[in-house]
């Protein structure tokens, strides 16, 4: 019955070679702190990927360490750092010094942020929202304004959207649980979509629960099978977060020279995820146990 | 179990018992997810966590969490969902009581997370609002926990993130179109500060056990006011105590 | 774990007497053409609910039967007629003759619609769209109106949004599978919501998946335990759509005493659900078939 | 087989041609559902179909849909949604052809669902739009399927609930802020009629078999206009009538 639809599965580096182009509006980590894609941040780093803006929520230390790899020129998000610290380093060093280049900043809280994603879905040039009244970010960031009493917030419009989920088939199905964050906005607004995930399954899979298919596989362009590509983030029913490693990202990234060498370490001396988790130890943060949903019937007769 | 406690244990006891029993509570990270856990195994087993991240639950996770997106927070939640769910949840006037973290508070109880010194070449660029300026701004009444500090409790922030009382004018909040009630309490390391109700300026309503006033006045960046009746931080209970150990603490950082 | 919580367990008698005042404004029908809570309307009707402003999209023919009755005020839906034949012939009788009485019509979209409910969910007065535009509902609706090229919707909150779901535990906790419609903005924008289910189910099955908890359990304040409550429509898994019950109905109704001999004996001479049910030729629209959906694992460790 | 066909057998494989391969279509109710299934199964083999209800899928169901929404058209579903997602594709051009059904179509291609005569107090009370003005207004261009007579083709229609062309002025749908290409076609039990592009005025393209140019005329509201080069409507091929009467057919009523 699939016969006809070609397959979009291909390398993380092949579909950050087509799909990411310097200077595209990339929403990645919109699941916050879970589900975020950091195989795909560290390909862009590794690519030389320039004059990005990134757009997200909270994604932990994801958009901090493409910051102080020089990949960006705009931050459309509700708080860049690292959740085990607080302070982003690199994004301090970027936006204090400008190193290792200055960068713009659109700020935006978790609600405003979802609102102008949800705009740029129903293809509206704003939202009206009721968050943002007497806060100093009506002052700074250009894309939210008061108007009678609502502050209306921007449509945002991610060129490409990167996910990671738990399953997904090759022709872009994707199946993610546990909170969704603003996953299912971000998809939608973007122009496209690139999943990794977990598991590369049959179509009977995913089709089996069409309810929990996140997007329509027309956004998506492409699926990578990248096991462990959330990590230190944690992935519901695959791993744990690994306090330890983002813990030793706050405190190696304090210095310029000590995020440098985190990064060659952990990016660009490693040439992709496979040889990457052979790195982590991945005993501690491995689920083994099961925790089943129950089954529904879509029975038709 | 000893008697002694820390000031962060201190702390969490007494967010703890900002949370009423029924309520709907936005939980955010660190202390206050203790918080939570202490409340809903002490004397509100039945106040609901909401979490931004897309997470609502009735009881706490059973093991440690370093984000409210961990996978023991998700396993037994009541509803998993997106944010923006949840903030509807909020705009309605849905959510009684929110957590907000901050670097510096004014006497107004504006929070900032954004930057110290001017935007546009900040001194430090702190992380943001995530929710913060959302729960601020929608929920019923919130609470911030703060190390109390000079540079931290000032007299003016230099960026209202989530916005207090505004600029401690009468109705300052409702004449700004905020939905939400605004701080109640900014909990320190040395002692609680409360607002009076409309709004203003906030007084030191309780002590902590071990600090004094004059040492509240010296930590603090404006020049404090003190409630009529100022009492002592009632200490943690054993309960309290034995529920705050029995997690890992998530504050270390 | 959940021993402190009280069942929200009624029958539907008590929820429509306990939950639905003359009145109202009630969301009905909001997953469009399956899962209609028929149960809960035929209550309303033989509670002789009066005034009530109907909400949904396209519900099949239960807001015509409801029309008829005489239980309605007004009209806030995209289509009001039965699928089988087009035409509402209640719907024509009350807007064309006064018969049984007049009602007031606030035409919508279906998109429309949708973002009146997302508007009183997110608690703003309007929501901004795309559609409507060149449309004569701008000139009929007084609640939707062109500014700067878009089309403001003011937001629609239902005092109470009732919806038939495939299983629900006591608390509320709903699962609904299939098409969901405008189901999830309609209950997040209820004062409160009503759940008439197919099965009563432990609150272990729901909580197993709480990705398919459909909203949160705090808006829910009844749940009524009604298998086949929203028959004639369909219910995946559950029940197949009884066409021939559908266009018996549309036939019936052509004419004010057909209505009449329609409603009386199948709504005001029947006590109860379980009691109609015994009336429905179930063998031909009852589902027997399994098509399980592939479970997820919501392990921690 | 018969070689014999109905009108209504032509009108869906008329419809089915409308549908080009890897489109995605907006399917609606009735007669198009059946024309989804007979391109998905001969000459558009990657159309998708898309559901307001919250739907989309590959292939047809395998079994007679008395509504978009029953147990047939889920199973097997490429995505169980919300209706607002599917309107959001549509809103950004996702969909690239729509069918509408209507009860009244004027030369400007105006469908009419809504009122005959006064909305105040209308002769017919119509069911209303349902998605059709959705789809009339964002889709990138949309076919509508009609019994031909004279009451239904009007020179104006009473009400727009679903707009076409407009008053047929040059451009009318971009000056009015309307994102989708407008109405591409209307199949009627008689003819089928086009636009020029950038909008107008309805054409007779072509005549169905057994039909002809005057009794289009005569039953039609309009002073009708007739293509350059009016040609007859291709009959049915043996594979579509295979594919429509594996089917029952649904539009009875």
């Amino acid at each position: 019955m699939h016969k006809n639809r070609l397959s979009k599965v291909m390398t993380m580096a092949e579909a950050i070679d087509r799909f990411v182009a310097d200077g595209a509006t990339v929403a990645l980590g919109t699941s916050l702190e879970p589900l975020i894609p950091f195989a795909a941040g560290h390909e862009l780093i590794r690519q030389r990927r320039q004059d990005l803006e990134l757009v997200g929520p909270i994604s932990d230390s994801l958009f901090d360490e493409l910051i102080g790899a020089g990949c960006v020129r705009r931050i459309t998000a509700a708080w860049v750092g690292n959740v085990s610290e607080g302070l982003g380093h690199c994004y301090r060093r970027a936006a204090e010094q400008g190193i290792p280049r200055s960068i713009e900043i659109h700020d935006h809280t978790n609600f405003s942020i979802s609102m102008a994603l949800w705009a740029a879905a129903w293809n509206v040039p704003f939202l009206p929202a009721r968050t943002l009244l007497g806060s100093d970010i009506l002052r700074t960031n250009p894309n939210v304004r008061e108007v009678d009493g609502l502050v209306h917030i921007s449509a945002v419009r991610p060129d490409v959207t990167i996910l990671h989920v738990q399953r997904c088939d090759a022709q872009g199905r994707a199946h993610a649980w546990g909170p969704l964050g603003i996953s299912e906005e971000a998809g939608l607004a973007a122009e496209r979509v690139i999943i990794s995930c977990e598991e590369l399954v049959d179509p009977a899979v995913t089709l089996s629960d069409p309810n929990r298919i996140l997007l329509p596989e027309t956004k998506v362009v492409a699926v990578v099978h990248e096991p462990g590509g959330a990590h230190p983030s944690p992935v519901q029913g695959f791993w744990k977060r690994d306090h330890a490693l983002d813990n030793a990202y706050a405190a190696e990234s304090r210095t310029r020279e000590g995020y440098e060498a985190w990064l060659k370490r952990w990016v660009l001396d490693v040439p992709d995820r496979k040889t990457y988790m052979t790195m982590v130890e991945v005993d501690s943060i491995l689920i083994t146990g099961n925790r089943p949903s129950e089954p529904v019937n879509f029975a038709d007769e | 179990m000893s008697d002694a406690y820390t000031s962060q244990e201190l702390m969490i006891a007494v967010a703890a018992r900002e949370i009423r029993d029924r309520e709907l509570v936005f939980v955010g990270m660190r202390l206050p997810i203790v918080a939570y856990a202490v409340a809903r195994n002490t004397h509100a087993p039945n106040a609901r966590g909401l979490f931004e991240v897309g997470l609502m639950r009735d009881h706490a996770a059973s093991s440690y969490l370093g984000t409210m997106g961990d996978p023991p927070n998700v396993a037994g939640a009541l509803w998993a969902t997106r944010m923006s769910n949840v903030m509807a949840l909020m705009a309605q006037g849905g959510v009684d009581l929110g957590f907000i973290g901050g670097a510096e508070v004014d006497r107004y109880g504006n929070l900032n997370t954004s930057y110290v010194g001017p935007p546009e070449r900040p001194r430090v660029k702190l992380p943001g609002s995530g929710g913060g300026a959302d729960i601020a701004i929608l929920s019923r009444r919130w609470v911030t926990l703060m190390t109390h500090e000079r540079r931290r409790l000032v007299e003016r922030v230099s960026f209202i993130t989530s916005p207090g009382h505004g600029d401690g004018s009468p109705d300052w909040r409702r004449r700004h179109g905020l939905l939400g009630g605004g701080p109640a309490a900014i909990i320190t390391t040395l002692c609680v500060f409360r607002f009076p109700s409309g709004g203003g300026e906030a007084y030191v309503d309780t002590v902590h056990p071990g600090s004094t006033l004059a040492e509240v006045r010296e930590m603090t960046g404006w020049d404090v006011s003190v409630g009529a009746d100022v009492g002592e931080t009632p200490p943690p209970t054993a309960a309290e105590l034995r529920e705050i150990r029995q997690r890992s603490t998530v504050g270390s950082q």
